[in-house]
């Protein structure tokens, strides 16, 4: 008999655990709220540092799980423990009896309108990293070129009012790459990134940096502080420059905020049915932050990818495939004995 | 020239064919007439045009050094060394210094004994320019026999010198020819590219010879000839019969060399009536104070173009940097391309290789610098600060040390060497203050080597200052930067300004500094402002071959290779730098050390980021060795 | 006009919009090496003259990008080119190059 | 510029504020700045809208002047408030309204204190029964008077006279608002709108007829900042940041200035003066200044009061081509007449800014 894994989020670490479940031979099925699958990666265009396309990535993914029951639009109604396993029931009115659950449930943007002093949903030319990563998806450039763009990193990150003081991790390299790809598209425009620390961490990311600098994007270090429009309803941006220790202001034409990582909402609402727990920073606490990273403190019940705390996607495929093995132990452990 | 064309045509030869040629007159001489009346007018405005450009000063300078019997001398021995017998080349690559000696010295013979048979026995035509005294020792040959007036079959002795030192020239052509196609075979790694004058000047140049050998060739039988021409004669009498082919050869002999010497000016060949000037200059203590006029124009013009350099310079180790070297760098001075030569001029390491190892002694750095100073110079900066530090060091000179130690800016990235130094002062027991421990001024090297002289001349004299105020009797450097500077643009009378290796070489003579000799395997680096800069080379090797094995570079001595961070450069980038610094070490490994030893900061530090083996300090080393009861 | 004994005193924000960038795109092309720099420090804690005077390659980079020419001669003028910027640059830019073109360019 | 967006904002920053029944509290410096505003506000409210508001000749300074110049600590300062408060509770009142900002944002800073340290609030209510044998208490809600003009801003526009509308082309007024940084920046939830887009006066403009600019220096400091004007030496600092706010709100071409502060009007409309008389610029049409008014002086001109009877008299830029622009009739000759019909004096130099 196959044993039911119940995966929770369509993203890449539902994805990459799925395939990895089913090539193990579990009976697995994904839930996923959204109408495609792919979560946040499938809205995006290109992926730092190398700028390989998102959607082949997906794309390849998608191929790995032609055994998965898949539920798009999908919700999880309610879940909860019965005896040895989990009783899930879906929005679809199906009910699932899981003997393991794999929350991959991700994380929702931060909204950018919470940072009022941007003008984020007020002036025309303030958008999201998300915002751009669409409009390069589809191709759109805007005429006449603008002359000048900004990115402002850490917006709702190391913000503790804005309720996240922690780092979101992949905003700098999506920052950087970003601004490259801004500049490759407007090549005549001036392009600024305002960064509080710019952390280029991971291999390659620095030689993004570099290139960035060599095109002649402006890296100005400190935080954007408030947004206005000019009368020419251009924006007109203030900032401390914090290595000159002088006030800045600019105006340009868009202004990218790179919105980081909230916990996800959908995943919450699994965790309140269980009483799983989640630290401070809303993100949910594993049951050791060093040996036990991809189980929950309920047996059976395992965590993949940003549900635990902002990650890059190679860090969340990584969990996704620690996450499987995991769960393959789990059940030998206590269903094959 | 009109009169030329006109006279002596009263004189007719008896002999049939040949009647109607006057006897020291016929009109395929003409070429050569033309090309030689061009260019000794060429040389003598040129000659003019450079004394004009001298300053006053300078040309005083020049005239009395030609009165003085000992420069006098020198100047002889120059020029009869260096621009027929090469022996710059001969010591370097001897295969390439008989080339050079067998063309050069060989015409410069086959003219002078030409002169003297002429001399000899036909006075009459050195006698003026009507009796054809430009041209008629040069075509002797044709003369005699066309002329049965002339006594022929004479001098039989000077059959064979004319012939053999033909022989001797040709010889040098036939390799010269050879080198084009293989360059290696001589020594050469690359060779210059010909500009289009150069090609022409070129071919003539090896046409004049073979030319001239079957011109005698065909008059050997009655203008006499030697060992080579008279057997010729024979050869054609058996193929041709007839003397009718003989007149075309001498028109070709005449018209190659009159194309040569046309050419000539636009050429590299121009070297060969250049140098005996710039040797003159240079032995009369002048120096470069234009990058295109006066000296530095003999020193262009002086460019035997040879490409020497080519294998010298050090960037030359990336095939893409070869136009950077200063034979190109020459050629755009003489072209007046501003833009090439500022970025060559920028380029460059000015690590003095080029200039060593230049036959003719083209000191081409110091035009680069000059233009660098046309660029740079006028760059306003604010030193009134150093004035300052100056008097109030001077109000607390550093008293009691008889030595005064300047580590120099660089030196304190590599604290190792202070160290060391440091400690091989103390334990040879010297009295000594250390100059810029916390704080110091640039020694003005830097300054000077970017073309700011005037900049570079406010942080002399400000250290002057301080150095004077100490003291001191003897300043001690481990820079070969700040070296290089201390010793020449500095007026420190009364101060020894001594290297440190030549410090711990005196030390180790004099006893007071006791070292062990080690198993092992060393070589020595030669920083370039040490070795070449300031000539110092043995006494760094002396120290080191008493406390282990010396062995050798692949390029040491003069033609040690740049580490490639020279402070010299201003443009070349940092991967140009690696690869030279890759390149340097390749040469010093060629006998697999087991350590690296060099006597410079930058060296230091460059040499480290590339070697294998571990690379140290030369006073670091010593200090290892010192022997244990002397230590502190 | 009346003297109050006070006035309108001169901002310090820097505005980028009114900087020159014509200037600093010539720097960039005589030395592109400019648009290197990480603002590490590393030039200006090593520096020769830093001991005496105010002279820093970092902040007179930064008050180029700023559009402040002036600020930035300023910090350079008593630099002495001996080139240890150059040595302990992390990122292998060619400063003493760099520190002459500002000086030519920004000096006219 | 999406109004929508800001419309989002401004329905997460609802202020609840009592229809009726107010302790109202006056400011220190306003009586003698605008002398009629607070009047005015008495009057309206009272009279004209007939709401119960008290006022006791009891009390007495905030302390915020002394507090925010380092000259009293926050305890003395507390114990001030405390009385403020127990005089309200005495005369019956929970509702609090100052006409103050300094005032408002102290009250605010201090209730919060005492929310966070209620050990230090117990301490206040000893000081305050020692001091003054008065009973400690706080109030239920507290307002500012802006709020409260705020609130009855439709039942003003419902018994206005005039609107904040161009009389000859039509168009709305375009109005410029600056509100006191202590209204909302410290404790964005205690003002209409939150800090980001105050809609505290944002919403009478709108409801009396005119339009609302927005310019890029409009969160800036009016300048006033006790230390900065208080020293002679310092003043120039005071005079820049307002000389920055008129550089930012020039090109957008402003009728007039409205605002809800002691402080600010004040220095908004006298350096307009000193920059006049030191830079040689003006910032109004025709080499005018821009007018700047307190939010009671509008919603009396609104309501047709006599625009000297507002005390517009004693702004150094002149009102009447505003006045004009409205259609609101004045009489030139009363303009430096006092209520009794005395000549008041005027300023030296009242046609600097024409």
């Amino acid at each position: 008999m196959k044993n039911n894994i119940l995966v929770i989020g369509g993203g890449p670490a539902g994805l990459e655990a799925s395939k990895a479940l089913s090539q193990m031979g579990y009976n697995v099925i994904l839930a996923e709220k959204e109408k495609r699958l792919g979560g946040h990666l499938a809205k995006w265009d290109r992926l730092f540092p190398d700028q390989v396309s998102a959607k082949e990535v997906l794309d390849s993914m998608l191929s790995g799980i032609k055994d998965v029951k898949c539920f798009t639009e999908t919700d999880v109604n309610s879940i909860n423990l019965l005896d040895r396993s989990f009783n899930a029931m879906l929005s679809n009115g199906i009910t699932v009896l899981a003997d393991a659950v794999l929350l991959a449930s991700g994380f929702d943007m931060f909204k950018a309108e919470k940072k009022e002093e941007y003008g984020y949903g007020i002036y025309d030319g303030v958008l999201t990293n998300a915002d751009l990563e669409q409009a390069f998806r589809e191709g759109k450039s805007s005429n006449p070129a603008p002359k000048a763009i900004g990115f402002v990193h850490c917006v709702g990150s190391r913000d503790e009012k804005a309720g996240n003081p922690a780092c979101s991790k992949v905003c700098c390299a999506t920052a950087v790459k970003q601004a490259i790809e801004t500049k490759e598209l407007y090549p005549d425009a001036k392009v600024y990134c305002f960064y509080m620390d710019l952390r280029m961490f991971g291999r390659h990311y620095e030689d993004l940096y570099l290139r960035a600098q060599k095109s002649g994007i402006r890296f100005i270090r400190g935080r954007v502080s408030e947004v206005a429009e000019t009368a020419e309803g251009r924006l007109l941006v203030k900032a401390e420059d914090t290595l000159s220790s002088r006030p800045l202001k600019v105006t340009l034409d868009r202004l990218v905020l790179m919105a980081g990582m909230r916990p996800s909402e959908a995943g919450h609402k699994v965790g309140r049915q269980l009483n799983l727990s989640v630290e401070e920073d809303g993100f949910f606490s594993a049951r050791d932050g060093l040996l036990s990273l991809q189980k929950s403190k309920l047996p059976g019940f395992f965590y993949a990818g940003a549900c635990t705390g902002p990650k890059t996607l190679p860090d969340t495929l990584h969990e996704a495939r620690s996450a499987a093995m995991e769960i393959d132990r789990y059940i030998k452990e206590n269903f094959r004995k | 020239m009109i009169y030329l064309l006109t006279t002596n045509l009263q004189q007719i030869s008896p002999e049939g064919i040949i009647d109607r040629y006057p006897n020291s007159y016929n009109h395929f001489v003409l070429p050569f007439v033309i090309g030689i009346t061009f260019i000794l007018i060429y040389l003598f405005i040129g000659l003019i045009r450079i004394l004009y450009h001298l300053t006053g000063e300078d040309r005083l300078k020049l005239l009395k050094s030609l009165f003085n019997p000992k420069t006098a001398w020198k100047n002889i021995k120059d020029i009869f060394c260096d621009c027929l017998l090469h022996t710059k080349i001969w010591k370097r690559k001897p295969l390439l210094g008989y080339m050079h000696s067998a063309i050069a010295f060989g015409w410069f013979l086959l003219i002078v004994v030409g002169h003297i048979e002429v001399w000899l026995f036909a006075p009459r035509h050195l006698s003026g320019l009507t009796e054809g005294s430009l041209y008629y020792p040069i075509f002797y040959r044709f003369f005699i026999w066309i002329n049965p007036a002339h006594e022929t079959l004479r001098g039989s002795v000077f059959f064979f010198i004319m012939d053999f030192l033909l022989l001797y020239v040709l010889s040098g052509i036939g390799l010269a020819m050879f080198k084009r196609v293989r360059s290696i075979a001589l020594g050469m790694r690359h060779t210059t590219k010909p500009s289009l004058a150069d090609r022409v000047a070129l071919y003539c140049l090896w046409l004049i010879f073979p030319l001239r050998l079957l011109a005698e060739g065909f008059t050997a039988d009655l203008s006499g000839g030697g060992f080579l021409t008279r057997p010729l004669n024979w050869v054609f009498r058996a193929f041709f019969g007839n003397e009718l082919n003989f007149l075309p050869t001498w028109w070709a002999y005449s018209i190659c060399l009159g194309l040569f010497f046309v050419a000539m000016p636009f050429s590299r060949y121009m070297h060969i009536l250049t140098e005996p000037l710039l040797i003159l200059f240079r032995n009369a203590g002048l120096k470069v104070r234009h990058p295109r006029k006066g000296f530095a124009e003999a020193e262009i013009y002086a460019c035997s173009s040879c490409g020497l350099c080519l294998d010298a310079c050090p960037m030359n180790v990336q095939k893409k940097n070869l136009k950077y070297s200063s034979v190109y760098f020459m050629r755009f001075l003489r072209r007046h391309n501003k833009r090439k030569t500022r970025e060559i001029a920028e380029k460059c390491l000015m690590c003095g290789k080029c200039y060593a190892l230049c036959p003719v002694g083209v000191n081409s750095p110091a035009i680069r610098r000059a233009i660098r100073e046309t660029q740079n110079n006028k760059i306003q900066c604010d030193y009134s600060y150093l004035g300052k530090y100056a008097e109030k060091s001077s109000e607390n000179p550093k008293s009691g040390g008889k030595i005064l130690y300047f580590a120099g800016c660089m030196s304190h990235l590599t604290p190792t060497i202070i160290k060391s130094v440091e400690t091989i002062l103390k334990a040879s027991g010297q009295d000594y203050e250390f100059m810029d421990r916390n704080e110091g001024i640039c020694c003005g090297r830097p300054l000077m080597l970017a073309g700011r002289g005037d900049a570079a001349r406010q942080t002399i004299e400000a250290n002057s200052k301080i150095i004077r105020n100490s003291g001191c009797t003897t300043l001690l450097v481990s820079c070969p930067i700040c070296l290089k500077i201390f010793k020449e643009e500095y007026s420190l009378k009364g101060i020894k300004v001594i290297h440190y290796t030549q410090f711990i070489d005196s030390l180790i003579k004099e006893g007071k500094l006791k070292v062990s000799k080690s198993s092992s395997a060393i070589v020595y680096h030669d920083p370039c402002e040490l070795g070449r800069g300031c000539g110092i080379y043995e006494e760094p090797r002396n120290v080191l071959r008493a406390i282990a094995e010396l062995k050798k570079a692949s390029k040491e001595r003069d033609e040690s290779i740049c580490c490639g961070y020279s402070l010299g450069t201003l443009t070349l980038d940092e991967k140009d730098k690696a690869k030279i610094a890759e390149s340097s070490v390749s040469s010093l490994m060629a006998e697999n050390p087991q350590e690296i030893v060099t006597a410079c900061p930058m060296c230091y530090r460059a040499i480290r980021s590339k070697a294998e083996v571990p690379v140290k300090d030369f006073a670091e080393i010593v200090c290892e060795n010192i022997e244990n009861n002397d230590k502190n | 006009m009346i003297d109050f004994g006070f006035g309108v005193s001169p901002s310090s924000r820097i505005n980028l919009d009114s900087a020159d960038k014509e200037k600093f795109n010539e720097l960039a092309i005589a030395e592109p090496d400019v648009l290197k720099c990480m603002a590490c420090g590393s030039c200006s804690a090593s520096c020769t003259a830093a001991a005496f005077e105010d002279t820093s390659l970092r902040r007179a980079i930064l008050s180029l990008q700023n559009g402040l020419g002036d600020d930035a001669s300023k910090l350079l003028s008593h630099c002495m080119l001996c080139g240890k910027c150059t040595m302990v640059c992390p990122r292998g830019i060619n400063t003493r190059h760099l520190i002459l073109s500002i000086q030519k360019i920004y000096s006219l | 510029m999406i109004y929508e967006g800001k419309k989002k904002i401004w329905a997460e920053y609802q202020k609840e504020i009592p229809e009726d029944h107010y302790f109202y509290v006056r400011s220190c410096i306003r009586q003698s700045f605008f002398p009629a505003s607070e009047a005015t506000f008495l009057d309206i409210t009272r009279n004209k809208l007939g709401k119960d508001i008290f006022e006791t000749e009891h009390h007495t300074t905030c302390g915020g002047i002394a507090y925010h110049s380092d000259a009293i600590p926050q305890e003395t300062v507390m114990t001030i408030i405390a009385r403020q408060f127990a005089l309200m509770h005495k005369y019956g009142y929970e509702n609090y309204v100052c006409s103050c900002i300094t005032s408002f944002g102290l009250y605010c800073e201090t209730m919060e204190t005492w929310r966070e340290y209620p050990e230090l609030q117990q301490k206040i209510a000893e000081n305050l029964w020692k001091s003054c044998h008065l009973e400690f208490a706080k109030p239920k809600f507290l307002v500012h008077a802006s709020d409260l003009i705020f609130k009855y801003r439709m039942q003003i526009a419902a018994k206005s006279k005039f609107k904040l509308v161009n009389k000859n082309t039509g168009e709305p007024l375009r109005v410029v608002e600056h509100i006191g940084c202590h209204y909302s920046k410290m404790f964005p939830s205690k003002g209409v709108g939150g800090a980001e887009y105050p809609y505290v006066l944002v919403g009478m403009v709108e409801a009396w007829g005119g339009q609302i600019v927005d310019y890029p220096e409009r969160r800036h400091c009016c300048g006033f900042g006790f230390r900065q004007y208080f020293i002679k030496s310092n003043r120039g600092y005071s005079l820049s940041n307002t000389h920055k706010k008129f550089e930012s709100m020039e090109p957008f071409k402003p009728d007039m200035i409205i605002t809800n502060c002691p402080g600010c009007p004040y220095f908004l409309d006298r350096w307009q003066y000193v920059i006049a008389e030191t830079q040689g610029k003006t910032y109004g049409q025709d080499g005018h200044g821009i007018p700047v008014f307190t939010y009671e002086e509008v919603a009396g001109l609104v309501m047709g009061y006599d625009p000297w009877d507002l005390g517009l008299q004693t702004h150094q830029v002149s009102v009447e081509p505003l006045l004009d622009k409205i259609g609101i009739p004045y009489d030139p000759a009363k303009k430096y007449l006092g209520k009794n019909g005395k000549y008041l004096g005027e300023p030296e130099k009242p046609h600097c800014l024409k």
